[in-house]
Formats: structure tokens, C-alpha cells, sequence
């Protein structure tokens, strides 16, 4: 266990180091450093200033030294377009990306791992086709279609539902959600659900093919030898061994959904890191993709990292193994 | 239950034959047993058709300005057009034909997608062959990088990508190249792994054939089948990646104007309820996406080892 | 004979797959008795229907198999007809089986303990700390050393014969009537397998369970069963007495059989071996299915033949049985 | 004379290594090791021209990959094979083509070991195409010849292995290896996956071939049995080492190798009946933490306090036998 996880921590500081150095060079070494971290809008001497500054007079590993310092401090610029700090102004909206991916996460699992067993255990009933031909068509969908269409269906004509924005938020125990109000929830099911919509069907699929594989397992039918009920069968032998990379896999799915909010995100002008990376994609706002970059990586980093201890933790055949050998 | 052929030699080697068929066509007559992936195979060539003769199918040029009237924007479908054929989806909000700019636009998003796809299993599965072939530190290596990219999610990647390089169609082809060549990569080696330790490898060494012999015509032809499957799937991820990017305005120009950038023209229009505009080229997409997808599906469970009789 | 009621008998079983190539004949027609305390041997090759015949008798066919035909009475109940519900409750309290890979009988994910506790509970009523009491007592019957530990074990952490053993423990635990094993020591080394067999031929003798041996290795049934049921293609051609079918037999194929397996006395002969393949049995059709492999076969062989009882104890399903002469090298 | 195949204290050690973060791990107490596994460990054996020699052991005991070695499969990691005196290592350009040639194996698995996209005139016919042993114009003739003597029917050559029972994929694995013009085949396991009556089929394919083919076996199998029908001379193996080498009839009258002697004992027969099975104690132990001394000592009921502490040598008993055990060193009588 302490190799794995000291195994896991190595390839961490790997990634990020990798990443960091990617991120360095796509925007000090592919593009123009000058028109990427300096207001398009200053005068020469700004720029002259601002290139001492940022060292971009110095040598290029030097340059790298300082980007580095600069994000462990947490300083990647100011935006050109609000004057603030770019790590700030994404930290800020990250509670509502965060809120958004949860959500869309305990849709997925709610509806996903039903449906998805549900047709895993009679696979030529009429209505487990009718579940795998809708997870299919799941899959296929584009994400910011279905947005459109959620929003023209809901909100324009049958106007049930907002079509924009994140709606009251209220503050519970320090934590401040759109979940706690009435109005924040009709605000985010909308998003959330387009945001799961893959996610449902990637469960499906994966509960039911699990399903489909375990119950032809000889331990299974053991089990029914033992003549253990159906429900015990089904609820602890059967589940225990077909969650364990479903757990995995929703796990690493998060981070997907993080990304993937960007899409969301725009289409509902939901306020969240998404929104703010396009917005600053569109107007050229530096030093905000920067930092939404050096944060995403950071966390996917972390969900990995936490996927993976959580994994060997459920798996007993990981969890001890790896302390005997 | 085995119900292989199993009749003897010494006893009637003739009774073999009506059984006789090669893989190629056990795989063709396997695959056309389930009519949905029949409808959904036919709807892909038909979309195929309908994209690589779009000038002779639709009715207009849609980006010839000679042919597009501005007094003829945001007609609901089957309006009249001055010209006399029918709009049959509508026209969008610059006058144009909505089927002739779907089928244009499907043009461009097969392209994209496909070339791009076919790039990334070039690189990719040489790249993955190579890391089976050679393992050791150069498998490492490969596997390190590959696992890196896979993950995070392809589009995030490729928004990186695009956010340093900017929009135009090599762009968002290296995007999209770059996002899946992994994928190709960790299929082949995979499998050319299990492959590898497979008998009849062995056999084939022991029989003193070149180990490029070995490579090229034992283990290459056995890693085809999940290759397949990875094409299909990857190529679908890639038309509704580039059609996302597109939407999002970091993808292709407004001069090349694919499916997900004639969904994102129609979403200003969408809250005033002329939905076709978004609608239309919408459908396109899924049918595209859903003919391929379920296409692969039905590969999957033809050419799944575990389910061969 | 005794009037007592045999501890099952089956009676023209048949069990049959309906696939989409049509349909597998895998049982067709088989009946045969355990009586209390006896150990019969079920032998075959692979595709002859004995595994099927084991999972007909707990109602445990797969579809798209299905008994279809014939009675299953243990202790003169019926459990062809018997309800889902029946059925749960006999199986691993009355009849309990033991299957062939012990390294995927057990579910990987669960603790030793759980799953005997579980096999205990599901047909007593009892509390955990009795159920466990139960369980680590079995352990130690099947000669696990230190079974408190073994109970907290992981599958994985234990060989393949230390499964087999626990597996046979639940099998033993609720102290069924009769035990179905299938092909159990078939995955294991030949010192182990000796093990195995030891083990179960001494709870039986315990316990006057009846003992259900499905194999194809016909050394292994010599040395354990008091009788032998032969299956080919679905049907058992012939069954007996141990002693009396493996140097008497009656069958070609059964003489074919003991003919195949290498022994003291031949060695480095030719072995007489059975020309042909086992035929498939989907869509077979009618008559002898050994006909088409056998030195005996006349043109009455495409009818199928019926079970005749040449001698008392003795079964045999052949228009043309071997003769004493015959039967010589 | 020399023997057609030697191996001189021939070993195979697999080894797992400790990653870096491993390494870090054992620096901050873990208890973690590299792992070795020495899966054959210092095997001579000798096979004479003509002979077919069994090899047997239970699983774990090495017998595959020395198998494998002897086949020019596996490298080995300490020691020698020699091919008619010469070694494997030290061939090269066509003599080493040669002596790959002559050394053919034939696999357990009869569905693993045929190329799943080939024809059956390609499984057979590539190796003597690619080596000129047959002309491009004869291949075809070649081919049906060798299908003949395995006995499969030529007209079939078209097909595919799928088409095939498992009976017939194994005649074609043996005329895939005919095909080459072997002068000695190493069979891992050949019949264990088959049916009884076809493993009769298939052992006596093996014997009508060595006669025609004047060919040399070593037999590879976990089946006492049928290594007793087939063999001349037997080789037991015990985690990795070669614990008694006999002529048949003499070690299955009596063992000397306790070991030898319980397998023996245990084996099923068909002419022993109702008998009480009396197992020898303990598990196989894992290659990864082998007994000290004796790798038999724990099991066996004659160990004393040499066997913890020494491993024994393979020294010769009686004219051609062979065995690794200290009671042939010890005065006393073996208390039985």
C-alpha cells in the first residue's frame, strides 16, 4: 500500500511537471509571450517595462524558473479584461463548475446504475432494449445540442424551467450552493441533466456489461448452489464485484465533467470556470487560460490520484496483494 | 457448448465442407444478422453519399452569394424560395438553403473527422506496435506519455491546443489528431501484448521465422479486430469534438462551415422560437454519430473474441 | 433391493438448448438413482451432458436450456415441478454442490467468513456469532489449518486447493442429503487432487451423504464410486457397479474408454483407441449417437436403442453389446 | 556417444523488479524485495537419440520452461544447451538455423497455438517455404504429404483452425512441426487438453510417428500415466529441480524420491478400486518462497534435520538412476 501510493504521488509531480512545462512553452515559446501575457492596449514603454518585468528578456530556462515561481505563489497576472488576479477570478467561479459536476455526477449514478443493471439482468426484455437503444443515442448526442433543444423544449416552449444563469444561492455551513434554494435547483437541472446525459449512458453500458459478464461468473452461480435469495445474489454478490469500476470509472469521470462543463456552461451562461475559459479564449484574456489551465491540471491530478487509492482500498484483491508480495 | 465442426478425417473429411467459410465472410454474414446495424450501416453510406456529392444533390450553392437572397433569411421549411424550389428544412439566417448548407457542412465534418482519425491510427498504432515490439524502456516510455494524455479529458486537450495555436482547419485536425492518437496506440499495444504470449507465437519462433515476420504477419493481423472497433468509435468522437469546438467558436473559421458551426449560427435565433435553423443541422450530426456508433457497436460484439463460437 | 426411497432418483431426465442453430440435445433421456450414503460416479467426455445433468437436478440450466421431460424426485419429492422458491431452499441445505475451478468459485470480493456464514443463515435460523461458530468447525473438518484466520481471508490469498477446501466445507456445512460435485478436482495437482478426493470420501462416510462424482477421468471414479453411470452424447449408455462395468464392460464405448486410458499393462503398446470425434449435439439425429465410431454398429443402430437391464444392477442402451470374447485385447 | 540433447546445470530465473517508488518504500520500512523466481534451478539432463523421455512434476515445478529452453524459445539465465554436443549459444547463421529446426515443440493449448487468420496451408507451409525446405511449385504436394501422416485429410488445407476440433488442431500443431524436418520434439503438455478418447488417438499419433519419422520425445506432462505409457526413462521435477531421473519400469516399480514415491501413490487407477486415499500432507509451496534445503522437506514424512539445511545432489544410485535425496547418503534405514 505505502509503494502504491508513494508510486501514485511520484507520477503526480511527474504530470504536473510535464503539464506545467507544456503550458510554459505553448504560451511562452509557441505563440508570442508579448501578445499573449501583455495588454494588447499598452503603449511601448508599458511593453518595454512589462517584458523586464515578466523576464522575458532572460534566458529561457530562467523564464521557466519564473513562471514556476509565479504560479507557486499563485500569481499568474492580472486579466486584461476585469484588472483582477486570474487565479482569484477562477477560484471564484470554481463552486459553480464544482456544483454543476456533482449534480450531473448523482444523476448519472441514480439513473445509471438501475437502468444499467435492470437491463444487465434481462437482457432480451423489450424494455432493456428500449434502455440500451437510449444509451446509445446517449452517447451520440452532442452535448451543446441537446443543450439547445433541453432549452427550446423547457424554456422556450413550455417556459417549466429557466433557460439561463445560476439562479439564488443560499449559504449553508459555509458552503453557498444554488442546491439550497428552490430557485437555484430549477435553475441547475437543466444543465446538470444535459451535463449527465453521457455520463447516464457510459453507466448504463458499463453496469449492464459488468452485469452481463458477472452473472455467467461460476461464483455467482455458486452462490445460487449456496441457495442464497435472489436479492442477496444480486445486491451484494453481484453488485460488489460489477461496482468496483463503476466507483472507479464515475471517479475519473468527475474531472470529465469538470471539463466538459465548459460546453454546459456556455450554452446556460452558467456562471463557472468553463464560461470564463471561453469568454477568455474569445477575447484573448491571457493570463485567466493560464491559470484555469495550471488549476484543471492540478485537480485532474488529485482525482486521479484519489480514484486510485480509492480503487486499491475497494478491490481487496489489490489492497492486500500488493502487502504480501 | 462447442458446436464447432466435428466430424473426423478418417471418417468422412467431405462432411466438412458445407461449413466452410473464411473469417472474412463469417465476419460480413455475423454482421449483417442484426437489421439495426444493417439501417444503421445503409444511413451511414448514405450520409457518406449525400456529403461527397452535395454540389450535385442540393439545390443551391449555399455559399455562392449569387444563389443566396438575404430577403429569404429565417423562412420555416417548406417556404417557397423566388427560385422556385422549395426550402425544404428552411433557410438560416443569411438567406441560405438550411439542406444545402447541411449537406456542405457534412462535408466538412466527415472530412475533419475522418482524415484526422485515419492520421491519428496511423501514428497511433505504430506507436503502439512499437512499444509491444520493442518493450522494455521504450514501451515505458510510451505507455508513461499515452497514459499521461489519456488522463484528461480529450476536450480539454484540445482546447488547450486551439487556445495557443487559434482557429483554422490544420489547427483543429492537429487538435483532434493529438487528442486520439492515444487511444489507437494503447488499443495495439494492448492487444499486440496478448498477442505476443499467445501459443502460436511461440510455435512461430520456434520454427525460426524473422521476428519482423512474426510482427507483421502473426501478431499484426490478430490486433485488427479491436483496431476496427477504436476506428469507429474515435471517428464519432472526433466529428462530435470538432462539431463542440466549432459550436464553442474556437474550432473552424466561419469560412468553413461545418455542422457545429451552423448549430451555433442557429442558436441566436433559437430563444425567438425559429428553431430549425439549429434544428436541422442538429439531426444531421446524431444521424452521422449514431449510424457510426451503432456501426461500431454491432463490430464490437462480431468481432468480441469472448463471444466467437 | 430395499423398499427404502432412493436419496434421488431421476427418471427420463431431459434438458435441452434452444439456440438460435437450433436444438442441443444435451440431456436426453437419462435416469439413474443415488441411494443414501453412496458415492456414483458420472463419467463422460466433454459435450456428453453429465455437468448438465448435475445443474438439472438443482434446477440451475442457464437458458437458453430448459428441463423439458422426464422427473427428479429427492427423498420422493419432485423438483422438476417444484416452485423457485422450494427449489432456493434445497439447494445447499438438501443438495449442494461443488464446482470444478476453485479459483472461480468464490466471489473474489468477499471475505471468506461472509460466504459460509451466508450458506448458513440462508437456511437456519441463526445469529452471526453461531453461523460463524458453524463455518470455522466446517474449516476445520475439511483439514484447514488455523481456521479463524483463514475465515478473514480474501479468496485470493489462498491457494487453489485451500479453496476447493472451503468450498467443500460450505458444501458440507448444512449437512445435505446429497452432494453434486462437478469435475472438482479436474483444476488441481495430482497430490492435491488426492487431497480433495480424501476429504470428501471421509465426510461422506461421516456424514452418510450421498455423493454425486461428475468426471471424465475414469481412474478417479474407480477408486471412489460404488457404481458408474457412462454418458455419451446426452444419454448414459451404460451404468453398474464400478467393478462390474470398468472389467466387464458391455458398451463399445465404454470398452473404448478404459481401452483409451494408458495403464501398467500396455505400456508402450498402441492404445485401442475410439476412431471419430465426439459427434455434435445439436441437431443429432435419431438412433445410436456412438454409431458412427463403433466396430459393432449394424444397420438397427439408427434406431435409438431403449435401456435394457441385461443383469440385475446392470443398464445398458446397446442393440449389439460386447461380447466376453470381444472384450479380450 | 553423445546424447542428441544435453542440458548443463541449465537455469531460468524470472525476475520481478522493484520500481523506484518500491525502492523509496523499502527506505521507509515497507517490506518490500525484488522478487526472484529461479523456475528451473540447475537442471542437467541428458536425452539419447531415439529416446522419448517424460518429464513430469506438478504445476509451478519448472517443467514447461525447461521445456521452452530446450526449444530455443526461452534464453536460459545460468547454463547450457547443447544440440548433438554443440551449443545453442554459440551456433549462429545456418547451423543455428539447423539446430532451431531440428528442436520443435508441440503446445498444450490447441486453440492458443494456431494463428487464428491463417489458413491451414499457411501454418504448415510457411516455416518449409521461408527455409527453402520445399519449392514454391512442390509447397502444395509438400504440404498434403505431411497432413497425410498426421492423419488429416488434404482436401481441408483451405480452411481455417476455427473449423477444427480440438483433436484435429492438435494433429495440425504436430504437422506444423513435421513440416520442418525435426529430429526432436519437446511436447508440453500435448494431450492434457483433450478428451480421453482422443488423447488415445493423439498419444498413439506420437508413437507411429517416432517410428516412422525416427524421432526423439521429451514428454512433458503432469499425467503419470500416460508418461508411463509413452517414456523410456522419466524425469521428476519438484519446484524447479529434477528430484529422481529412472528408467519407467524400474521407477514405477520402486521410487526412491519420497516425493516420487506419494505422487506415484496417488495417482488414480483404473485398477485400483474403492481404495482409501491417503494424500501426503501440505500444499505445493510457492516458487517465490521455496523451502530451505530440500524444497521437499516439509511435506516429506522422512525429513530430518539435514534436509532444512542442505539441498541435496543429484547423484547417481544405480546404473542410468539417478536421485536428489540425503536418506541414499544416511546408514539408517528409511522408517517406513
Amino acid at each position: 500500500m505505502t509503494a502504491f501510493v508513494i508510486r501514485r504521488l511520484l507520477q503526480s509531480a511527474v504530470v504536473v511537471f510535464v503539464m506545467s512545462l507544456i503550458v510554459f512553452f505553448g504560451v511562452n515559446v509557441v505563440g508570442d509571450p508579448v501578445d499573449m501575457l501583455i495588454n494588447p492596449e499598452a503603449d511601448q514603454e508599458d511593453i518595454e517595462r512589462a517584458i523586464r518585468a515578466l523576464g522575458l528578456d532572460r534566458p529561457i530556462g530562467e523564464q521557466y524558473f519564473y513562471f514556476v515561481k509565479g504560479a507557486l505563489s499563485g500569481d499568474f497576472g492580472r486579466s486584461f479584461i476585469f484588472g483582477e488576479p486570474a487565479l482569484k477570478l477562477v477560484l471564484q467561479r470554481m463552486p459553480a463548475t464544482f456544483e454543476l459536476a456533482f449534480t450531473a455526477l448523482v444523476m448519472a449514478i441514480v439513473f445509471g446504475i438501475p437502468l444499467g443493471l435492470y437491463a444487465g439482468l434481462r437482457p432480451n426484455a423489450l424494455s432493456s432494449k428500449t434502455i440500451m437503444a437510449g444509451s446509445i443515442l446517449g452517447f451520440s448526442l452532442p452535448t451543446f445540442w441537446v443543450g439547445l433543444m433541453l432549452i427550446m423544449v423547457f424554456a422556450v416552449m413550455l417556459g417549466w424551467l429557466p433557460a439561463t444563469g445560476r439562479g439564488e444561492v443560499a449559504t449553508i455551513l459555509g458552503i453557498s450552493s444554488s442546491l439550497f434554494t428552490l430557485d437555484g435547483l430549477s435553475h441547475i437541472l437543466l444543465p446538470a441533466f444535459n451535463l449527465a446525459l453521457l455520463k447516464i449512458s457510459l453507466v448504463i453500458r458499463l453496469t449492464r456489461a459488468g452485469t452481463r459478464e458477472a452473472i455467467y461468473q461460476d461464483y455467482i452461480k455458486f452462490a445460487r448452489a449456496k441457495g442464497l435469495s435472489e436479492n442477496r445474489i444480486i445486491f451484494v454478490h453481484l453488485l460488489k464485484n460489477i461496482l468496483i469500476p463503476v466507483v472507479t470509472v464515475l471517479g475519473l469521470e468527475f474531472g470529465n465533467l469538470v471539463a466538459f462543463s465548459v460546453v454546459t456552461e456556455t450554452i446556460f451562461a452558467w456562471p463557472g470556470m468553463g464560461k470564463l475559459l471561453i469568454d477568455s479564449i474569445q477575447q484573448l484574456d491571457r493570463p485567466v487560460i493560464v491559470a484555469y489551465l495550471i488549476v484543471i491540471v492540478l485537480l485532474f491530478v488529485l482525482i486521479n490520484l484519489i480514484v486510485d487509492v480509492l480503487y486499491s482500498v475497494l478491490d481487496p484483491r489489490v489492497r492486500i496483494g500488493e502487502s504480501q508480495t | 457448448m462447442t458446436t464447432t465442426a466435428n466430424q473426423d478425417p478418417e471418417i468422412a473429411p467431405t462432411e466438412l465442407a458445407g461449413q466452410f467459410q473464411s473469417p472474412f465472410r463469417r465476419f460480413v454474414s455475423d454482421f449483417f444478422e442484426s437489421w439495426v446495424a444493417t439501417v444503421a450501416f445503409a444511413l451511414f453510406l448514405v450520409i457518406v453519399f449525400g456529403a461527397l456529392f452535395a454540389p450535385l444533390i442540393s439545390p443551391q450553392d449555399p455559399y455562392d452569394l449569387a444563389q443566396v437572397d438575404v430577403m429569404e433569411s429565417r423562412l420555416p421549411p417548406g417556404s417557397m424560395s423566388y427560385q422556385g424550389y422549395t426550402f425544404l428544412l428552411g433557410t438560416d439566417g443569411a438567406g441560405r438553403d438550411l439542406f444545402s448548407a447541411i449537406l456542405y457542412g457534412l462535408r466538412i465534418s466527415l472530412s475533419v473527422g475522418v482524415v484526422s482519425g485515419i492520421i491519428a491510427m496511423i501514428i497511433g498504432s505504430s506507436v503502439g506496435l512499437t512499444a509491444a515490439y520493442c518493450g522494455g524502456r521504450v514501451e515505458a516510455l510510451i505507455m508513461r506519455i499515452v497514459d499521461l494524455q489519456l488522463s484528461f479529458p480529450a476536450i480539454l486537450i484540445a482546447l488547450m491546443l486551439l487556445a495557443v495555436f487559434g482557429k483554422g482547419v490544420d489547427k483543429i485536425m492537429i487538435a483532434l489528431v493529438t487528442v486520439q492518437w492515444a487511444y489507437y496506440a494503447r488499443t495495439v499495444r494492448s492487444t499486440a501484448i496478448v498477442e505476443r504470449q499467445k501459443e502460436y507465437v511461440e510455435a512461430a519462433r520456434c520454427l525460426g521465422l524473422s521476428h519482423k515476420r512474426v510482427l507483421f504477419h502473426h501478431i499484426l493481423p490478430n490486433c485488427l479486430a479491436p483496431l476496427i472497433v477504436v476506428v469507429t468509435v474515435q471517428t464519432a468522437h472526433a466529428i462530435a469534438l470538432e462539431a463542440t469546438l466549432s459550436f464553442l467558436g474556437v474550432g473552424l473559421p466561419q469560412t468553413e462551415p461545418s455542422l457545429g458551426l451552423l448549430i451555433s449560427n442557429g442558436f441566436e435565433y433559437m430563444l425567438s422560437g425559429r428553431y430549425w435553423i439549429s434544428f436541422f443541422p442538429g439531426i444531421a450530426l446524431l444521424l452521422t454519430i449514431v449510424s457510426i456508433n451503432l456501426v461500431g457497436d454491432q463490430l464490437r460484439d462480431v468481432l468480441n473474441p469472448r463471444l466467437q463460437r | 433391493m430395499t423398499d427404502q426411497v432412493p436419496t434421488l432418483e431421476v427418471v427420463d431426465l431431459a434438458t435441452h438448448f434452444f439456440t438460435k442453430a437450433g436444438i442441443v440435445k444435451a440431456v436426453d433421456g437419462v435416469s439413474f438413482s443415488v441411494g443414501a450414503g453412496e458415492v456414483v460416479g458420472l463419467v463422460g467426455e466433454s459435450g456428453s451432458g453429465k455437468t448438465v445433468t448435475g445443474f438439472s437436478i438443482v434446477g440451475l440450466v442457464d437458458p437458453p436450456g430448459k428441463v423439458v421431460s422426464g422427473s427428479i424426485r429427492l427423498k420422493g419429492e419432485d423438483l422438476v415441478h417444484a416452485n423457485a422458491e422450494r427449489l432456493r431452499e434445497i439447494r445447499g441445505n438438501q443438495v449442494a454442490m461443488i464446482f470444478q475451478d476453485p479459483m472461480m468459485t468464490l466471489n473474489p470480493v468477499l471475505r471468506i467468513d461472509t460466504q459460509m456464514i451466508e450458506a448458513v443463515r440462508a437456511h437456519r435460523e441463526l445469529n452471526r456469532a453461531a453461523a460463524r461458530e458453524i463455518a470455522r468447525n466446517a474449516l476445520g473438518q475439511v483439514g484447514i489449518p488455523s481456521p479463524n484466520e483463514r475465515l478473514k481471508a480474501y479468496p485470493h490469498q489462498l491457494s487453489g486447493g485451500m479453496r476447493q477446501r472451503v468450498a467443500i466445507a460450505i458444501a458440507f456445512v448444512n449437512k445435505p442429503d446429497l452432494i453434486i460435485a462437478d469435475e472438482p478436482t479436474t483444476a488441481l495437482d495430482v497430490t492435491i487432487q488426492a487431497q480433495i478426493i480424501h476429504e470428501a470420501q471421509t465426510l461422506c462416510r461421516q456424514t452418510g451423504t450421498a455423493l454425486i462424482w461428475i468426471t471424465h477421468d475414469l481412474a478417479v471414479v474407480a477408486g471412489l464410486a460404488d457404481r458408474i453411470c457412462v454418458m455419451y452424447a446426452g444419454r448414459i449408455v451404460e451404468a453398474g457397479p464400478s467393478d462390474d462395468v470398468l472389467d466387464r464392460p458391455m458398451h463399445p464405448y465404454t470398452a473404448g474408454l478404459i481401452g483409451s486410458v494408458p495403464t501398467h499393462n500396455k505400456r508402450g503398446e498402441r492404445l485401442r483407441q475410439i476412431p471419430g470425434m465426439t459427434p455434435s449435439l445439436l441437431n443429432l439425429p435419431p438412433g445410436c449417437a456412438f454409431r458412427s465410431r463403433c466396430a459393432n454398429a449394424q444397420s438397427n443402430c439408427q434406431q435409438t436403442p431403449d435401456e435394457t437391464t441385461p443383469f440385475d444392477g446392470r443398464r445398458l442402451r446397446c442393440h449389439h453389446p460386447m461380447t466376453a470374447i470381444e472384450r479380450q485385447p | 556417444m553423445t546424447a542428441m540433447i544435453e542440458t548443463h546445470d541449465l537455469s531460468k530465473d524470472f525476475v520481478k523488479k522493484l520500481d523506484f517508488a518500491g525502492k523509496i518504500a523499502t527506505h521507509l520500512g515497507a517490506d518490500l524485495h525484488e522478487q526472484v523466481v529461479r523456475a528451473v534451478d540447475r537442471v542437467h539432463l541428458g536425452v539419447e537419440k531415439g529416446e522419448v523421455v517424460g518429464l513430469v512434476g506438478e504445476s509451478g515445478c519448472g517443467k514447461s520452461t525447461l521445456g521452452r529452453m530446450v526449444a530455443g524459445i526461452l534464453a536460459p539465465t545460468l547454463g547450457h544447451v547443447l544440440f548433438n554436443g554443440e551449443d545453442y549459444a554459440e551456433l549462429s547463421g545456418p547451423q543455428a538455423r539447423r539446430a532451431q529446426l531440428a528442436v520443435q515443440m508441440i503446445f498444450q493449448d490447441p486453440y492458443a497455438s494456431l494463428n487464428p487468420r491463417h489458413r491451414v496451408e499457411t501454418i504448415v507451409g510457411e516455416a518449409p517455404l521461408v527455409h527453402g525446405l520445399a519449392s514454391k511449385s512442390g509447397l502444395a504436394d509438400y504440404v498434403d504429404d505431411i497432413l497425410k501422416r498426421v492423419g488429416l485429410d488434404p482436401e481441408c488445407k483451405r480452411r481455417y483452425p476455427h473449423q477444427f476440433s480440438g483433436g484435429q488442431r492438435q494433429r495440425l500443431g504436430i504437422a506444423r512441426a513435421l513440416a520442418v524436418k525435426p529430429d526432436f520434439l519437446v511436447c508440453d503438455e500435448a494431450i492434457a487438453a483433450l478428451d480421453v478418447s482422443i488423447q488415445a488417438q493423439v498419444l498413439n499419433l506420437f508413437m507411429d510417428l517416432r517410428e516412422e519419422f525416427d524421432l526423439t520425445y521429451l514428454f512433458i506432462s503432469h499425467d503419470l500415466s500416460v508418461v508411463e505409457h509413452i517414456s523410456d526413462r522419466v524425469v521428476i521435477m519438484y519446484l524447479g529441480r529434477v528430484v529422481e531421473v529412472a528408467p519407467t519400469e524400474v521407477l514405477f516399480e520402486q521410487p526412491n524420491h519420497p516425493y516420487a514415491a506419494a505422487l506415484l501413490a496417488e495417482i488414480p487407477r483404473l485398477d485400483q478400486r474403492k481404495r482409501q486415499f491417503k494424500p501426503i500432507e501440505g500444499e505445493i509451496p510457492s516458487p517465490i518462497h521455496p523451502p530451505s534445503g530440500c524444497h521437499f522437506h516439509p511435506r516429506c514424512p522422512h525429513a530430518f534435520a539435514r534436509c532444512q539445511s542442505e539441498v541435496p545432489a543429484l547423484q547417481k544410485i544405480a546404473p542410468g538412476r539417478y536421485a536428489a535425496c540425503h536418506l541414499n547418503d544416511e546408514p539408517t534405514p528409511k522408517n517406513e
